[in-house]
């Protein structure tokens, strides 16, 4: 049911990794996501913005495995993932650091990034990884054994993400990453995530500063009330008047 | 709701036969005569209630065999109170106005006897508990009697042997703080046992569900006692028994009628040997009815010897028998009037007689527990 | 879902009836009520025995709902509530046994006597209940509930070793004063408290403390004070449901009121849909009514032969089968949190919500 | 950079307040005071010790050193809702609506808190007289007395009212968990309001909106801090927000106040740039605000 | 003297057995934030499982080594089973439901098991209580002159076993991955399965493992008093639980610790004040420990950050 939508620019070419189609998931009454398709191409950063309850994280939700689709199809790279577990996902190279952070309270920092890491069976490779994450955010380290449910928000913002890195997936998905942070953070999480998308890794960004996301990101998709009304080239997308009033108030 | 009868032969629709539908079907025609039990089938006396149970059961079974009563069948409507004094009232209540029961036998614990007591004189139903000591529960009224000993009597019969057969000076005392019958049959041994000059060192107390009786015991050894009255269950004895003897306190333990059971052996073992408890016959009594009804129970109930409870059941519903049998109807007041004129009735627990307060005039044996089995010692008569 | 305990009044009864009535209103149409009722069953021993039990659960469901279901305080010691009700009123009316008020007829006066009796166990338990809630300052959930269900069982302990309670026998010879009437007329009143509670904007204070307490405490909700007064409003009437128990349980002992009741109370609560008062009432009668159910059943089935002896014993079993199964059925209680008038079926008159 | 003493008409006032967590110390001398009709931004690094501020002075947390005091009272030692009821009321950095209840209940909660009889002193929670005082208010609700039931339509009314301020009307009886993020955090808003606060404590009011909704929302705590004439302070990451309407501003870092001023002041303070805003700020927000 | 070092032997010892008992409540509380009211009878049935065993052997076999080997293993076995299907189709269907809701189908069960158990249908053992077998020999191991002073070799077997097995279960939750998956699964499943955890696998693992615990806890205290009966699981999960949250319910040392604590303070109560007033007392000091400690010995109450 996913009826004609405004598409700008043209797309650059990546080989399939996610496709969704025609996705829809409900909470009890609420239709959340009615009839929601998009792909994420191997090595692409795509972005998915849109005012709040447009259905964003529902989108992440149901692609990582959380929610339960209610209808639509999601094949990763052309194997149908859509009635798998989130657990069964992960082995698959799907990371996902979800809608308010999702880091276990009761477990240290450090327990934390080696919850990233459970499936990973190269320790040393881990170890070296975690020393990566620490470079990047140098309070983590500081704080490694430090209950993470006594972080500031940010710092436990900062936690998700380098937590999420840690699985060494293939397929990220983030819940606006940049909630909650300082600006400097922010940009450096922001040329991060470059740096791993450059590093061939696929990310499904939900931002809602939409000018950021949109720069980062090859291509972009607008949610509203749970359907996808248009779609383009990141850059074209911000040129567009509508997402500019929309999304950026100007 | 089923509204036929399975053996409707006869049974004239009353008003009534719904309500004994209800009840559960009973063929309540002019051919048989329901009687009401009410009994603690689950929680933490069932094996109590269950024993009565079938004592009851076999008794029926055995008067229906002999033609019934007055050529009528004999029901029982057996019901569970989980040993709670609501439930028991509840029961009672649906027995009498649901079930329309002539009469009443049960219960065990004394508290339950005697919330059914109230009702039961209320409605003019008359009822027999085969195994209530506490003595306040035929003063409920005249329709209520009963086929054993008050725990005044037993207390009594304990003290005296205690202190004129084993002459003991010094007793410790270990009683079920959760069972009324410990607790009264204490009391009163505590005070004759002093009465005849003897000694009290302690008195400790567990609770039924118990398995742990050590720190009792450690205490009660402190004070060198001669011998320990436990008046309690056999479920509980043969476990403190063992206790005991881990511990190291060899003297011999005393106790009641509460004592009586096959099980007394197998969970005391060894370590009970030597004790004595006071009861209402001894196994090796030559009485042929007593060897009888010891074979056709185990026969019934795969090979369970039955205990004091079952026997006392099994009286009780003999003496409800005997009484229909002699009383001109099944009416309250000439059943009450039948049961109260029960004289040398033949029990295997005992001979009874109902005295003016309704309860059995018995003379009580005194058993030793040797290898596995109990042996007559002494008769104490009250 | 419904707000738990949907604003209710004033707001969805705003209509003809003036506010001054509204307060007594219900009072009025209940009166007359009870005492048909009484008049219909007093025939019966039986219906009289069970709806009484029937009616104290209701009462002692619906107050355990208003620390377990509104406020989300977790008490699993209501019976010991009941206890220390059923005890004081039994007592206090033991001792009054023999006196009559001169200038009433005797009935009038034992039913005065009655009153006054389960009053002071009422209010002897509400007090054991502040005590209880005391600590709620300092404990939270799980801690809460395992100190609720300690003091149940010292106050059982307390009665096992007190003469003047009966101890194990327990304390029988209590005057039958109870009534359908007056049991029913209690059900009322907690019903009553327990709804208006609810829809006022003490409930939603409770409600706020279940949901958040931080942020509870934030928006100037005082929590201790609330949490405290559940408490008390709660076992109060678990008091009352006590003292009325021991008026027509010719006689109460200790193994009445151990955690396995504290622990049915729950169950009713919880089957019935955590804040419902409606659903508490239904759970109640339901779970109450159901061994009495499974017994006619069972007698219906193998009324003859060695079963007949055992069909009692299976229901406890099946009982706690049955429970597993309901939960499953519906985890969310049988109404959720809300009321039965929110789930009729569409074409039953409801009440309208909010204002209009 | 220490605050004129304590003013009568200071709202709030924090003076030399400490605390540590542990060996980590959050807040170190931290001053700050709120007059009625300010709009006061407090900004830092992530972990800068900003929430623990407010927790701080909200009664959540006691601080080590140095006092609070809210309308002249020292409120040192009480609890929150104690402090609530002097005038001061706060918004949650993760979201925490009471959220099994609609929109309008959590709203009317905190109008009703206010009416709260009798504000018990720490302590003194346990004495029996208290307790049994607040009975009284519990009775009026029983019997349904008229006055009450005109107190309670009075709530409703007021409750509405403030559903609408925050554009919130629509969403009466939903249920709060059911809103999406950025309407939950305008009903946190509403909510705080209805406790009829002199001082507003905003943690982080925008995070999770976009940039329009950003724009609008600036719009509103204008709105607020004149139509209910509130002394407002502001945590926020959002630079165009917090530089956009606030008069002054506070930075903090490792629990230490190391600028205070006018936006253009901070912003192109030297410490505040290596410490929060970092260099690239400058170039892409320069010209903003 | 003597008396006070035999009182002190007893407490122990019983507060060894609530120790074994009190671990399977907290493993599962740690993991799931469930009170599960039918650990007891679990335990119960584990008993009864051994009592069968024990006879299908025979006399000379159940107290072998070998035999005593197979007891404890079928036992275990058995219930490690039913603990798994009692969280499959009780407790896992409730998962996403409010916590109580799982608490209730846990006292069905609960009552299912202890009354069911009570039938003297089938193969049901019925109501009364039976003598367990002595599998163990009991021989003591330390007497003081007249046997004023008595310690059995069970008692010291089951005592090091349990403080063994406290140190395993410390290691298995704060040490090794399984562990570190329990405690973010105890948190929030949701989650945790975003790390790539198999939830339920290892909350049901969580589930075979206390269930196993609770038999062989179960054969040990039938060992120790001799007997078994349909309703023992009832009492002793009560006091297990009561050492549970005395220690901090969840933490591993803390079960024991408060299991043993608990122990004494009954046996004194009894030994050297009034026994009537045991559990009265038993609560009373539990209710003591948590207004002084509000998350019990050993636990935390985590201040949660605002
Ligand atoms: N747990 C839930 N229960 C019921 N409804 C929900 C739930 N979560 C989300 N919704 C509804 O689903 C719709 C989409 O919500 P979703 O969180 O996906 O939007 P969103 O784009 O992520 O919004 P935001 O930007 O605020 O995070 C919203 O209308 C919201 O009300
Ligand atoms: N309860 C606590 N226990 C231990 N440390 C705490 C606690 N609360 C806060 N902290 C620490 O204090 C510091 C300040 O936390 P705070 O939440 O105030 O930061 P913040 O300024 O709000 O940061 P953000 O902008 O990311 O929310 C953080 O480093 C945090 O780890
Ligand atoms: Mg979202
Ligand atoms: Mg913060």
């Amino acid at each position: 049911m996913s009826e004609p939508m405004k598409v700008l620019g043209e797309r650059r070419e990546f080989a399939p990794l996610l496709t969704v189609e025609g996705l829809q998931v409900r909470y009890g009454a609420i239709q959340a996501l009615r009839g929601v398709s998009l792909r994420v191409g191997k090595g692409e950063m795509v972005a998915l913005i849109g005012a709040n309850g447009a259905g964003k994280t529902s989108t992440l939700r149901a692609v990582s495995g959380m929610l339960k689709a209610a209808a639509g199809r999601i094949t990763l790279e052309g194997k149908d993932t859509t009635s798998l577990k989130a657990h069964q996902l992960v082995p698959r190279g799907m990371a996902h650091a979800p809608e308010g952070r999702g880091i276990f309270p009761n477990l240290t920092v450090q327990e934390n990034l080696e919850l990233g890491a459970y499936l990973r069976k190269d320790t040393a490779q881990v170890a070296q990884d975690m020393e990566q994450g620490f470079t990047l955010f140098p309070v983590l380290k500081e704080r490694r054994r430090q209950l993470a449910g006594t972080l500031s928000g940010g710092e436990q913002q900062m936690l998700a993400i380098a937590r999420a890195l840690l699985s060494k997936p293939q397929l990220l998905l983030l819940d606006e990453p940049s909630l909650g942070l300082a600006p400097q953070v922010t940009e450096t999480i922001f040329r991060t995530l470059r740096d791993v998308n450059a590093t061939g890794v696929s990310v499904l960004l939900v931002e809602q500063n939409a000018h950021l996301a949109l720069n980062a990101a090859h291509y972009g998709y607008v949610l509203e009330t749970g359907e996808v009304v248009m779609a383009g080239a990141g850059k074209a997308l911000l040129e567009s008047a509508e997402v500019r009033r929309a999304y950026l108030g100007e | 709701e089923k509204k036929t009868q399975p053996t409707g032969e006869g049974g004239q629709p009353s008003a009534q036969v719904p309500a004994v539908a209800q009840g559960g079907g009973t063929p309540a025609g002019n051919d048989v005569i329901v009687l009401g039990e009410v009994g603690a089938l689950t929680g933490g006396q069932a094996t109590f209630g269950i024993s009565s149970r079938n004592g009851i059961a076999l008794a029926l079974k055995e008067a229906n065999a002999a033609g019934g009563v007055k050529g009528k069948k004999l029901v029982v409507r057996v019901y569970d109170d989980q040993s709670k004094p609501e439930e028991a009232a509840q029961a009672v209540t649906r027995l009498i106005t649901q079930d329309k029961v002539v009469l009443i036998l049960g219960e065990v614990a004394s508290s339950s006897s005697l919330a059914m007591a109230e009702k039961a004189q209320a409605a003019g139903v008359p009822m027999i508990t085969p195994s209530s000591t506490n003595p306040t529960v035929t003063e409920k009224g005249d329709y209520i009697f009963r086929v054993c000993f008050i725990d005044p009597f037993q207390g009594f019969v304990m003290a005296k042997f205690a202190r004129e057969h084993l002459k003991l000076n010094k007793v410790a005392v270990l009683q079920d703080n959760k069972s009324a019958y410990s607790i009264g049959l204490t009391e009163v041994f505590r005070q004759k046992f002093a009465e005849l000059g003897g000694k009290i060192t302690v008195t400790e107390s567990y609770s039924q569900g118990d398995t742990d009786y050590r720190a009792q015991l450690t205490a009660i050894k402190k004070t060198q006692p001669e011998g320990i009255y436990v008046p309690g269950y056999y479920s509980e004895v043969g476990v403190i028994a063992r206790q005991a003897r881990e511990l190291g306190l060899k003297v011999p333990l005393m106790g009641g009628d509460g004592w009586d059971s096959e099980k007394l052996f197998e969970l005391g073992g060894s370590a009970i040997d030597g004790s004595y408890f006071s009861n209402h016959y001894s196994p090796d009594n030559p009485d042929e009815r007593v060897k009888k009804f010891i074979a056709d129970y185990k026969a019934d109930y795969n090979g369970a010897v039955p205990d004091a409870l079952a026997a006392l059941a099994y009286d009780a519903a003999w003496v409800a028998i005997d009484a229909l049998k002699r009383a001109p109807d099944t009416s309250g007041p000439a059943l009450r009037d039948a049961i109260a004129q029960t004289k040398n009735f033949p029990g295997v627990a005992g001979a009874i007689t109902l005295d003016a307060k309704r309860n059995a005039v018995k003379s009580a044996v005194v058993l030793k527990v040797a290898d596995g089995k109990s042996t007559y010692v002494t008769t104490i008569a009250p | 879902m419904a707000t738990p305990g949907a604003t209710t009044l004033p707001d969805d009864m705003a209509g003809p009836i003036p506010p001054a009535l509204r307060g007594i209103l219900p009072v009025l149409l209940a009166l007359p009520v009870l005492a048909l009722a009484e008049w219909t069953l007093g025939a019966s021993p039986f219906a009289t025995y069970l709806l009484s039990v029937v009616g104290v659960n209701i009462i002692l469901a619906v107050s355990l709902n208003i620390v377990n279901g509104m406020t989300g305080q977790f008490s699993i010691g209501h019976a010991g509530f009941m206890a220390v009700g059923a005890y004081i009123a039994g007592v206090t009316s033991l001792s009054f046994k023999e006196v009559a008020l001169s200038f009433l007829p005797v009935a009038a006066s034992d039913q005065v006597l009655f009153v006054v009796a389960l009053l002071a166990g009422g209010a002897c338990a509400a007090l054991c209940g502040f005590l209880v809630g005391l600590p709620s300052l300092r404990l939270r959930g799980d801690y809460l509930a395992i100190v609720t269900l300690g003091f149940g069982e010292i106050i059982r302990v307390f009665v096992q070793n007190t003469e003047a309670f009966g101890r194990a026998l327990g304390l029988s010879g209590i005057p039958q004063y109870s009534s359908v009437a007056m049991v029913y007329f209690w059900v009322f009143a907690v019903v009553l408290v327990a709804r208006r509670i609810a829809g006022s904007s003490h409930g939603r204070s409770l409600w706020a403390i279940r949901e958040d307490e931080v942020a509870a405490e934030a928006m100037g909700v005082d929590t201790t004070g609330y949490k405290v007064r559940a408490f008390v409003i709660s076992s109060f009437f678990a008091g009352i449901a006590g003292g009325l128990f021991a008026h027509f349980v010719p006689i109460i002992n200790p193994g009445s009121f151990t955690f396995v009741k504290s622990m049915e109370i729950v169950v009713m609560v919880v089957l019935g849909g955590l804040g419902s008062t409606t659903g508490a009432i239904v759970a109640a009668i339901f779970l109450t009514l159901l061994p009495e159910g499974l017994r006619s059943l069972f007698g219906a089935l193998g009324a003859e032969g060695s079963l007949a002896q055992k069909v009692d014993q299976i229901r406890m079993p099946v009982y706690g089968v049955l429970l597993v199964v309901l939960m499953l059925a519906r985890p969310q209680g049988l109404f959720g949190t809300k009321e039965l008038w929110d789930v009729l079926p569409r074409w039953l008159p409801r009440k309208k919500k909010g204002l209009t | 950079m220490s605050v004129a003493a304590t003013s009568q008409d200071a709202m709030l006032q924090a003076s030399g307040v400490s605390i540590r967590f542990g060996g980590l110390k959050a807040l170190t001398d931290f001053n700050l005071t709120v007059r009625q009709g300010d709009l006061l931004g407090l900004i830092g690094p992530n972990g800068a010790g900003k929430s623990t501020a407010f927790n701080v002075l909200t009664g959540v947390y006691q601080p080590t050193e140095g006092e609070v005091r809210v309308a002249g009272q020292k409120v040192n030692g009480w609890v929150p809702h104690q402090i609530n009821h002097l005038g001061l009321a706060r918004t949650f950095q993760n979201i925490r609506l009471f959220r099994a209840l609609t929109a309008l209940d959590n709203v009317k909660v905190a109008c009703r808190a206010q009416g709260a009889l009798h504000p018990v002193r720490l302590g003194q929670a346990a004495k029996v007289g208290t307790a049994l005082r607040n009975y009284r208010d519990w009775w009026r609700a029983l019997l349904l007395t008229p006055g009450f039931q005109r107190e309670e339509r009075e709530l409703t009314r007021q409750a509405e009212h403030l559903l609408e301020v925050m554009g919130l009307s629509h969403r009466r009886d939903e249920e709060a968990k059911n809103l999406p993020y950025g309407e939950q955090r305008r009903l946190e808003i509403a909510r705080a309001l209805g406790t009829r606060p002199k001082v507003l404590l905003l943690d982080e009011p925008a995070a999770g909106m976009n940039t329009r909704e950003k724009a609008d929302l600036m719009v509103l705590i204008r709105r607020l801090r004149d139509e209910f004439s509130l002394g407002v302070l502001v945590i926020e990451h959002d630079m165009k927000l917090v530089m956009g309407i606030c008069e002054t501003i506070t930075v903090l870092d490792h629990g230490e106040t190391i600028a205070r001023g006018a936006p253009a002041a901070v912003r192109s303070d030297r410490k505040v740039i290596e410490a929060y805003l970092g260099d690239s700020y400058l170039e892409s927000h320069g010209g903003a605000a | 003297m003597s008396q006070l070092l035999q009182h002190l032997i007893n407490g122990l010892a019983s507060g060894t057995i609530y120790a074994l008992v009190a671990l399977g409540y907290t493993m599962v509380y740690g993991v799931l934030k469930l009170i599960n009211f039918a650990h007891g009878d679990v335990m119960m049935v584990g008993v009864y499982m051994g009592y069968a065993t024990a006879f299908a052997l025979g006399r000379e076999a159940q107290r072998s080594l070998w035999g005593v080997v197979v007891i404890f293993a079928v036992a275990m076995g058995g219930c490690a089973l039913l603990g798994f299907l009692i969280e499959r189709f009780a407790y896992r269907p409730l998962r996403e439901k409010p916590r109580l809701t799982a608490l209730i189908t846990a006292i069905g069960i609960s009552f299912a098991l202890s009354y069911g158990f009570q039938l003297d249908i089938g193969f049901l053992p019925g109501a009364s209580p039976r003598a367990f077998p002595e599998v163990i020999v009991p021989t003591e191991w330390f007497i003081v002159g007249d046997r004023d002073v008595v310690v059995w070799n069970w008692q010291v077997i089951s005592f090091l076993i349990a403080v063994t097995l406290m140190g395993a279960l410390q290691f298995l939750v704060y040490r090794t991955r399984f562990g570190m998956a329990m405690r973010a699964v105890s948190w929030d499943h949701r989650t945790a399965a975003l790390m790539g955890i198999p939830t339920d696998r290892i909350i049901a693992l969580t589930f075979m493992l206390s269930s196993g615990l609770a038999a062989g806890a179960g054969l040990l205290y039938a060992i120790k008093d001799t007997s078994v009966s349909p309703l023992m699981g009832l009492y002793v999960g009560l006091k297990a639980f009561v050492a549970a949250v005395i220690g901090g319910i969840g933490n591993v040392p803390g079960a024991v610790v408060g299991a043993l604590l608990l122990g004494l303070v009954e046996e004194f109560v009894v030994g050297y004040a009034a026994s009537t007033w045991r559990d009265a007392v038993a609560f009373g000091f539990l209710i003591l420990v948590l207004l002084v400690k509000p998350g019990g010995l050993f636990g935390r109450v985590a201040a949660e950050k605002v």
